[in-house]
């Protein structure tokens, strides 16, 4: 029993953790690593539900397939995120340069 | 060969395996993917309706994958919601489908940007293909897991989608749609997990059944409503929703709006009325309404200040979800049965009316080359089809009659009244007022033709975009006076719904 | 479906389809665009008159369509419903010549007049209304279908008055469609039943029954421009002066007062309201408005300004007449003023239209000896100006006359007193405007004079007023005749019982 | 159909032709045969003396469709109001002729004119109370086409002034009306005798007809129409269409079927008044038509008098109607007379001769009541139905009557002066205006004494102490004349401009200004978009904030939180 | 990329101490977590699940693992769907931006070479290895899939120019293969036995290896092609010219 409760307790703090960060830090991947992190913690809540200790029956291996579907999805998720926040911080330099471009012209002209 | 009969339930499989197939032959090939898709948003209607009359004469149905009963196998399933939402889709989906034809010939004919839209052209059909998958495998689906998967299928389609046009906003916000949805997964799976501690089943028949009054199922049921909330943009979870609908390209603005956030309201509307239905507390219920009812009235507000006519209808979609929330606490009356049908109804007609919207602003855009609402003057000398699609639209939108918004804000009406909570009544009047603004800030322009308008003739634009807009706002229209159908669908295998039509359709 | 059905039906699209048709139009198909709007608009009348003659001898006209259960569409043939289709097909079919003489020229026509036959249909469906539903529908539509109507110019003042008579129209819409929800689920029906719903209601609802009474008469009250609601009519003036007549006369305030009248005289039916005791609140708002409107109007320079609180001082007769609900003479004279106020106000705004189509005179200030330039036009103005006074022998003093009957029969002799001040006032505002035109001396050149046709101006332009001011001059001479809209309105007012 | 129902409709056809033919005629001016219409313009009397000759008294002949119902008929009062009223149209109308012959306007005036006397004709033959109301509105306005036909700023002014208290009586008139149907509960006028009064009703009907007839607070009209009007018009004004105020209280307060002691006190009062009034106001009046005004409302003063004292009691009303009629003869025909005489000196260029002024002399001071004329006539019967009612009517009549006969002499005179003075334009035409003053003379000398009616007032008229009784007076208005022309000659006699100032000019500028559209403004709903427009910047920062993510996190947490808690 | 570094290190300033608003959400984290961490607490002891009914349907799976039973069988649907979800993050990334390769041919680090020629054919191997073994142990088409990907994504980091020259369409087919071969044997199984996935028993085994080895690679390569981080050069038929421009892609 104290196995699945500190699995469990360990999950929902790095979910609590992952989700932290992902509020307050502003970093693209920062918040993509939050995100994982968050999911890492759901899933080792859902093993741990799995978890029957020796001879008290046999291990669920639906949570493990759930998982295992979960890890697949978060990774391609992961990956479309990373990609996405990559066009984002070019595009979003590319913006900069040109507002500030955009910017400095009047000021020329008016001096 | 039983597989072919028409009472087969293998038949629910057909929305589902369809655009699958095709959307993998989409992206595999590089020419005719349009008549691919086509085939498959045509074999979807035509699967739906088989489906539909599977269920108005053989009743619902359940579909075991693989032969697998519960609790080890997924369910599939139809019943009235599910088929009307799937009915929507498929309609909308034919529409947007056309649509989108219309939409990228026409951005393609110009030399400048020919290359780009083709690029655009060529992943926006398997991506969208693979979103309906996602979207009729979320409405048929009967297994909690499986809607997470479906959910994800969804959120990575419509991400990809609403960053598809390349604009810096448009990828900025579909970054932090695709972080929001992402995190409403997490929430959702956390439930989930709870939710099979708590009881070991994934099944929402079974889960019905083990329904009981355990503080993990309570935890896991907000978890999921709050994952839901988030993909479904309530106030004050909205703010995603905006800017990734305004910056898209218009067909994904459609499908985003009408369709996207649908599947996951109807997730909630299965949970809260279906599945966890004994567990629900009148407060929980009418916490969801009052962020309804803020909803209505914030994206109301927001949509009268937005300078652009996509912005607008985006908030104007914030605005119009609220009401499907604000039927959450008229559910919990004695004899006020009918909510059930309206809130689906509702979905319907708006998913219909803002498509065409959409649709509308799309093909404004193209023209224009803008959507500023205050420069949209004489846009109805040169598309008279599309401004009388927004009008009939609209019209829908703030409910007037005849159309289908009026009859589900009819009975929205009636149930607050008939459980004397006259309040709710009194948002939805209000709300129904500021649509109104909204809706007309925009028609004053389009009615206009000024004294100086210069006809003009830009390249026409294809009746692939004017039509199917047009045909999609007089379904919304229409919904309205034929509303006893989706009603009576809705009432098929739902004994309590059932009671509304004794004596069959009317 | 039996032949009544199929008439009505026939009735409705008359005038959809040719609009439909109109819309798809090329804009320079003049000649076929008027053909169609002329056949549909005599059709129309045809079928409406076909359908009174059926309700005459007691044929029962209903089509129900229902929707979900507690919302059905129903489409009934009663005579108050005939009275008001028969006004409004007849002043269609004269107001469409007069919008084709007065638009000739101008751009968008297609547009206008699709829209213009839409909303007639859109009357004649408030006019079958057999229950509110339907007639909400209707109402609602005919917002719709009214609002490109008024900014047909495209002006910023047509996109203001448009903005305005939205936000009035649709407010008031809203209010309706809650109360027409609330009375659904207090008594279950709307239907208009001619005795109102079981008075078993009034002992288990008094105080809902009479606030819903309010806020319907607040949601029809807006487009009858009852005061405090009235805002939007003036500023509507705007428009082409066939959209002012359509908006006066034959359709939206029409639509508000006859709506009031189905309220009364229906939905809720004289006992319950006599029961309820809400009606004097009524009275009280409709003599309000009728002083208001009228010392507006004696405000205004511009005519058809003026001619516009003419009109919200007017209507509210019909409001007053059938708030007397008990004294079936006051009944009579609110109910023939429907028909009466729509004769003499589509008058007077053709010829205002005439005088700014031809002479470009719009404010009263420059009528001066105008009747010398136009005699025909101002006769015509000037029966209409007298009608309105309630000067013999012309329908407004038959409308005046019942309605003050009424209401001493009833007691009240503060009605009278409004009556007789209402008068006054009418002639304070109207009777200056006549000695101008008549009595005054040209002063300079007209702003922008045309000459056009062969009379005064064209003949689509001068036929129509001068048919319609003999109409309310003979309808006023023959009021006691078997065919006339008095005999019409009694055949009704036996019909209810009263 | 039998031989009485024929003779019904030929009945009906004559009397509708009567109302009709000038209808008939005037709708014909709009056509190109207005110079036809115009030389024929008398014959539209025929009829009306046709319908007077041949249909029998007191028959009702209904027509139900026309009007709400509308009954016709003529009775005895009718009769003699017929071809009184008939006459003096007739006459109008001839002397209109130069008028039409070189007026532009000509049509219009003919409109008018036609339509008045159709008016006129149609109230005396409508025996519904609706058909009276029909056509003397149909009259009362056309009549202010006529007032104004000049289009001088006078005529204006004064067209003005009739047309409100025009309407005032017309609404008042419409308000008793409906009372009275109320009452009855019929519109047959027959049905009126025998309903007891309210007040009100009286006070209603009082104004309603007293517009008509110039009565007390309402006679400011008169005095500017009647000089404003063209002559013939004025005539017909003073002659014709005055007296339809008159019948108008005979029939709906019929005289002889009721009795109203207070409120016939009302009427004594105010007719007296009037008759004072009149006299004094005309004295400031330096234009012979409005001197003629003045006299009007003096005369209709007397005669309003005599209406009170038919309303004391139902005997009184039956001894006084024939003494109403006979005055009301009397004073058409004589004031009829005297505007054909100021038209015969406008016609002429050079002042009137001794012969002529001779002969205006005669009306002139049979209004007073100069012995042997009609207005002994008159007042001897005035003076007999007083002596009928007993003290203090009698003692009343003995200083009134005299008062008003010396007042009205020394009007007369002023008139006289006046019209001694006045030179107009010579015109081709001014015989004729010579023979229809000769014949107006002629008929108002000697009707009256043919008239049976009137043979008995006639017979006594002419005993000594009548004689004397009706002389004195006008020998002492001679000489108060005199006096009063010396004592005035020196004064300075307050200009036209301002003594024409009325009451209504000095309220109306007044209500004018009250009514004024700035003293109405109220918040007109654009005003409210200012303030919409500065809530923009708020509501996109505010939709700013709740994107970023601390709040998006927050609001997360809070929802999380929130649910769970109501949940669990 | 001065202003990405300035975002980096501004929010770790921001890091080090937490203002009011952070601390108003830590605190609302830690009652969420305490509150959930209390439910869990109270969950009941022996957790219902799933086990024993896996354990009876087993021997009719076809496999003797119980999570593949599960993963391919069972919930086999929801391993399709889930092939779906891997194949459109591919599609997701290929419709954001092109693969980003080198303009000029590198000169190859001869450790790099060695280590690719030493280890790719080794992971080929292994993937291969655990895919059959999938069916009794702990094993599979992800795990088999994630090797070769591996495998790729080491291609990739050392640049080898054969990749460069891999044309999209076989890869388009290689990705989608795995997908397709599951829906073919997915339809296949429902022209049998009538139900989507329902495969006959005794060929259940077979089935199932297919799709876990078609699965495998589509899988790698889809991680390998999300590594890439773009869609590849042909992608552009109409425009080349432009296409060889600046090239805007990066690898993550």
């Amino acid at each position: 029993m104290i196995t699945t409760l500190l699995y469990s307790m360990t999950g929902l703090i790095l979910f609590a953790m992952g989700l932290f960060t992902l509020i307050i830090h502003s970093h693209p991947l920062r918040k993509i690593l939050a995100v994982n992190v968050m999911s890492t913690g759901v899933f080792l809540i859902l093993v741990a539900a799995a978890y029957k200790p020796l001879g008290l029956g046999k291990i669920d291996p639906v949570p493990h397939a759930m998982v295992l579907t979960g890890i697949v999805v978060s990774v391609s998720v992961t990956a479309l995120a990373l990609l996405l926040a990559c066009r984002v911080q070019e595009t979003s330099n590319l913006d900069l340069l040109e507002r500030r471009k955009q910017e400095a012209r009047p000021k020329e002209s008016n001096q | 060969m039983t597989a072919f009969q028409l009472a087969a339930p293998a038949w629910m499989i057909v929305p589902i395996i369809l655009p699958l197939i095709a959307g993998l032959f989409c992206f595999l090939f590089n020419r005719r993917i349009f008549a691919i898709a086509l085939t498959a948003a045509l074999a979807n209607l035509l699967g739906v309706c088989i489906l539909i009359y599977q269920l108005l004469f053989f009743g619902p149905m359940r579909c075991h994958m693989g032969g697998w009963q519960t609790p080890i196998g997924i369910t599939l399933r139809t019943d009235g919601p599910a088929l009307l939402m799937l009915l929507t889709t498929a309609i909308t989906g034919l529409a947007v489908t056309l649509y989108a034809r219309g939409y990228f010939s026409y951005r393609i004919l110009n030399p400048r940007h020919a290359a780009r839209h083709q690029q655009q052209q060529r992943y926006f059909w398997p991506l969208w293909m693979l979103l309906l998958t996602g979207l009729n495998g979320l409405f048929l689906s009967n297994d909690i897991f499986n809607l997470y998967v479906t959910l994800e299928l969804i959120a990575i389609s419509a991400a990809s989608l609403a960053a598809l046009s390349g604009k810096p906003a448009s990828q900025l916000a579909a970054f932090r749609y695709l972080l929001v949805s992402l995190l409403g997964s997490l929430t959702y799976l956390l439930g989930v997990v709870f939710l099979y501690r708590s009881c070991g089943v994934l099944d929402l028949d079974l889960l019905q059944n083990l329904m009981q009054n355990a503080p993990g199922i309570r935890a896991a049921l907000a978890l999921m409503s709050i994952g839901l909330l988030l993909k479904t943009a309530l106030f004050p979870l909205h703010f995603w929703l905006p800017p990734a609908h305004a910056n898209a390209l218009a067909p994904v603005s459609v499908i985003l709006s009408a369709l996207v956030v649908k599947g996951s309201f109807y997730l909630l509307f299965r949970f809260w009325f279906e599945v966890f239905t004994p567990i629900i507390t009148t407060s929980a219920l009418n916490f969801m309404g009052t962020l309804g009812a803020i909803a209505i009235v914030w994206g109301a507000i927001q949509a009268m200040r937005q300078p652009r006519l996509k912005l607008m209808v985006a908030y104007s979609t914030v605005s119009q979800l609220g009401y499907l929330f604000i039927a959450f606490p008229l559910t919990r009356i004695d004899g006020n049965i009918h909510i059930w049908g309206i809130v689906i109804f509702m979905a319907m007609a708006h998913a219909c009316a803002k498509s065409a919207m959409f649709m509308v602003a799309g093909t404004v855009f193209l023209h224009l080359g803008h959507d500023r609402i205050k420069d949209l003057n004489g846009i109805r000398a040169n598309l008279p089809i599309t401004v009388f699609a927004y009008g009939i639209a609209g019209v829908s939108l703030m409910g007037l009659p005849p159309s289908g918004g009026f009859i589900a804000k009819w009975l929205l009406l009636s149930s607050a009244l008939t459980s004397s909570q006259w309040w709710w009544a009194l948002v939805i009047i209000v709300g129904s007022l500021l649509a109104m603004i909204y809706v007309f800030r925009v028609m004053s322009h389009f009615f206009v033709i000024p004294e100086d308008y210069a006809f003009t003739k830009p390249t026409p634009v294809s009746p692939l975009m004017e039509w199917p807009a047009l045909a999609l706002a007089l379904i919304s229209l229409l919904l309205g006076l034929a509303a006893s159908w989706p009603l009576y669908i809705l009432a098929q295998g739902n004994v309590v719904l059932a009671q509304i039509f004794p004596g069959g359709l009317p | 479906m039996n032949w009544g059905q199929w008439l009505l039906t026939a009735i409705l699209l008359s005038s959809f389809i040719p609009g439909i048709i109109i819309f798809a139009l090329p804009e320079k198909k003049h000649r076929l665009r008027t053909i169609l709007n002329l056949c549909g608009s005599i059709l129309k009348i045809i079928l409406i008159l076909a359908m009174d003659t059926g309700i005459y001898f007691g044929h029962n006209f209903e089509i129900r369509l229902p929707i979900i259960p507690g919302v059905e569409l129903l489409l009934n043939g009663d005579p108050l419903s005939a009275l008001f289709a028969t006004l409004s097909s007849v002043l269609w079919l004269l107001t469409t010549i007069y919008a084709v003489g007065y638009l000739e020229g101008s751009p968008n026509r297609s547009h206008f007049f699709g829209y213009f036959s839409l909303c007639v249909t859109v009357t004649i469906g408030i006019a079958l209304a057999g229950n509110l539903i339907t007639f909400l529908l209707f109402y609602e539509m005919l917002t719709l279908t009214t609002y490109p109507l008024i900014i047909h110019r495209g002006t910023k003042k047509s996109l203001r008055a448009g903005r305005n008579y939205l936000i009035y129209a649709l407010s008031g819409g809203a209010v309706f469609l809650f109360a027409v929800v609330a009375l659904q689920t207090v008594v279950g029906t709307t239907d208009f039943t001619g005795t109102g719903f079981p008075s078993t209601f009034i002992d288990t609802h008094a105080t809902v029954l009479s606030l819903i009474f309010v806020l319907l008469i607040i949601g029809v009250g807006v487009k009858a421009a009852l005061v405090p609601l009235h805002g939007w009519l003036p500023q509507a003036m705007v428009a082409p002066a066939p959209v002012s007549a359509l908006l006066h006369a034959v359709a939206v305030v029409k639509a508000g007062a006859f709506g009031i009248l189905r309220i009364v005289l229906d939905v809720y039916g004289p006992q319950n309201l006599l029961l309820l005791g809400v009606l004097p609140l009524l009275a009280t708002v409709a003599s309000i408005t009728i002083l208001y409107g009228s010392l507006r109007a004696l405000q205004q320079d511009d005519l058809k300004r003026r001619l516009a609180f003419s009109t919200i001082s007017q209507v509210s007769y019909i409001a007053l007449g059938i708030s007397l609900i008990d004294q079936p003479l006051a009944v009579i004279g609110g109910l023939v003023h429907l028909v009466h106020q729509g004769l003499m106000k589509i008058t007077l705004f053709f010829c205002a239209g005439n005088l700014a189509e031809t002479l470009g005179i719009h404010r009263i200030s420059e009528m001066d000896g105008v009747a010398r330039r136009m005699p025909l036009t101002m006769a015509a103005f000037s029966i209409g100006a007298l009608g309105m006074i309630g000067i013999p022998p012309t329908v407004g003093f038959v409308s005046k006359w019942y309605l003050g009957l009424g209401a001493l029969a009833a007691g009240n002799w503060w009605v009278v007193f409004i009556l007789a001040v209402s008068s006054l006032l009418n002639a304070c505002y109207f009777l200056p405007i006549l000695i101008r035109a008549w009595f005054g001396k040209q002063q300079g050149s007209w702003p922008e004079e045309q000459y056009l046709g062969r009379f005064e101006t064209r003949l689509m332009l001068l036929a129509p007023p001068l048919i319609t001011a003999f109409i309310v001059m003979a309808a006023g001479v023959v009021a006691n005749a078997q065919i006339s809209p008095l005999a019409w309105v009694r055949f009704i007012v036996r019909e209810y019982g009263l | 159909m039998t031989p009485s129902t024929i003779q019904m409709m030929l009945h009906a056809l004559i009397l509708s032709l009567a109302a009709g033919t000038p209808l008939l005629m005037a709708a014909i001016c709009c056509t190109p045969l207005q110079k036809t219409v115009a030389r024929f313009l008398p014959c539209a009397t025929i009829p009306a003396f046709l319908a007077a000759l041949t249909t029998p008294l007191n028959v009702t002949i209904d027509v139900p469709w026309f009007f709400m119902g509308s009954h016709i008929g003529l009775d005895e009062t009718g009769h003699i109001f017929l071809c009184l009223t008939a006459f003096v149209w007739f006459l109008a109308s001839f002397s209109c002729h130069s008028l039409l012959k070189n007026d532009e306007r000509r049509v219009r005036f003919l409109l008018f004119f036609l339509t008045a006397m159709a008016g006129n004709f149609g109230l005396i033959l409508a025996r519904g109370m609706l058909g009276y109301y029909l056509f003397f509105a149909v009259m009362s306005f056309a009549a202010y086409g006529l007032v104004v036909h000049k289009e001088t700023a006078d005529a204006a002014k004064a067209g003005r002034i009739y047309l409100i208290l025009v309407m005032i009586g017309e609404v008042a008139l419409f308000t008793a009306l409906i009372i009275l149907a109320h009452n009855t509960g019929s519109l047959a006028i027959n049905d009126i005798a025998g309903i007891s009064y309210h007040p009100l009703t009286l006070v209603l009907l009082f104004i309603g007809f007293g517009v008509k007839i110039g009565a007390l607070p309402f006679h400011s009209w008169m005095m500017s129409a009647y000089q404003a009007a063209p002559i013939p018009a004025a005539a017909a004004l003073a002659g014709a269409m005055v007296n339809a105020g008159i019948l108008g209280w005979l029939r709906f307060l019929p005289l002889g079927q009721i009795s109203c002691q207070q409120k016939a006190l009302f009427f004594i009062v105010a007719g007296g008044l009037a008759a004072i009034y009149g006299v004094i106001i005309g004295l400031h009046r330096k234009q012979a038509g409005a001197i003629l005004g003045c006299s009007s409302v003096s005369q209709m003063g007397l005669i309003t008098v005599i209406f009170g004292l038919g309303l004391l009691s139902r005997e009184a009303g039956l001894s006084a109607t024939p003494v109403l009629i006979i005055y009301v003869v009397h004073h058409s025909l004589t004031k009829s007379s005297l505007f054909f005489a100021y038209d015969l000196a406008e016609k002429q260029s050079k002042t009137l001769s001794h012969l002529q002024m001779a002969a205006i002399l005669l009306p002139a001071l049979a209004l007073a009541g100069l012995p042997f004329t009609s207005g002994a006539i008159a007042k001897t019967a005035f003076k007999e139905l007083a002596v009928g009612l007993g003290e203090p009517w009698y003692s009343l009549s003995g200083i009134f009557l005299p008062l008003t006969a010396m007042g009205t002499t020394l009007l007369m005179f002023h008139f006289l002066s006046i019209l001694k003075q006045t030179k107009g334009t010579e015109t081709s035409d001014k015989v004729a205006s010579r023979v229809i003053f000769s014949i107006s003379l002629f008929s108002a000398a000697i009707i009256l004494w043919l008239w049976p009616m009137a043979g008995n007032s006639a017979i006594h008229s002419l005993t000594k102490t009548t004689l004397l009784q009706t002389l004195w007076p006008v020998v002492g208005g001679y000489l108060l004349f005199l006096v009063w022309r010396r004592l005035s000659s020196g004064k300075k006699v307050p200009s036209d401009k301002q003594d024409k100032q009325t009451a209504l000019d000095v309220i109306l500028p007044k209500v004018t200004t009250l009514l004024q559209e700035k003293n109405w403004q109220k918040p007109q709903p654009g005003k409210l978009e200012p303030y919409l427009h500065r809530l923009v910047p708020y509501l996109r920062r505010s939709e700013k904030i709740m994107g970023r993510w601390k709040v998006v996190g927050l609001s997360y947490l809070a929802l999380c939180l929130f649910l769970l808690f109501l949940l669990l | 990329m001065r202003t990405e570094e300035k975002i980096i290190t501004r929010s770790r300033n921001r890091h080090k101490r937490l203002d009011a608003f952070q601390r108003i959400l830590l605190l609302l984290v830690i009652c969420l977590t305490t509150l959930l961490g209390s439910i869990i607490w109270t969950m009941p002891e022996n957790p219902p699940g799933l086990a024993d009914a896996v354990a009876l349907m087993q021997e009719h799976s076809g496999v003797k693992s119980p999570v593949t039973a599960v993963l391919l069988n069972f919930r086999g649907y929801d391993t399709l769907l889930e092939v779906m979800v891997l194949l459109l993050a591919v599609i997701g990334a290929w419709s954001l931006a092109k693969a980003h390769f080198p303009q000029q041919e590198r000169e190859a680090n001869p450790v790099q070479m060695g280590v690719v020629r030493l280890l790719v054919p080794l992971m080929f191997l292994v993937a291969a290895y655990l895919v059959w073994q999938g069916s009794h142990l702990a094993g599979g088409a992800f795990q088999g899939g994630a090797i070769l990907g591996a495998a790729g994504v080491l291609m990739l980091v050392t640049e080898l120019p054969c990749l460069r020259a891999i044309p999209a369409h076989p890869l388009r087919i290689g990705l989608v293969l795995g997908p397709l071969i599951f829906v073919g044997v997915a339809l296949f199984c429902l022209f049998l036995t009538g139900d989507l996935l329902g495969y006959p028993e005794e060929t259940a085994g077979w089935l199932i290896l297919l799709i876990e080895a078609g699965c495998a690679i589509s899988i790698g390569l889809t991680l390998a092609s999300l590594f890439a981080g773009g869609h590849p050069e042909d992608e552009r038929p109409k425009n080349q010219e432009q296409a060889k421009g600046p090239c805007k892609g990066e690898r993550p």
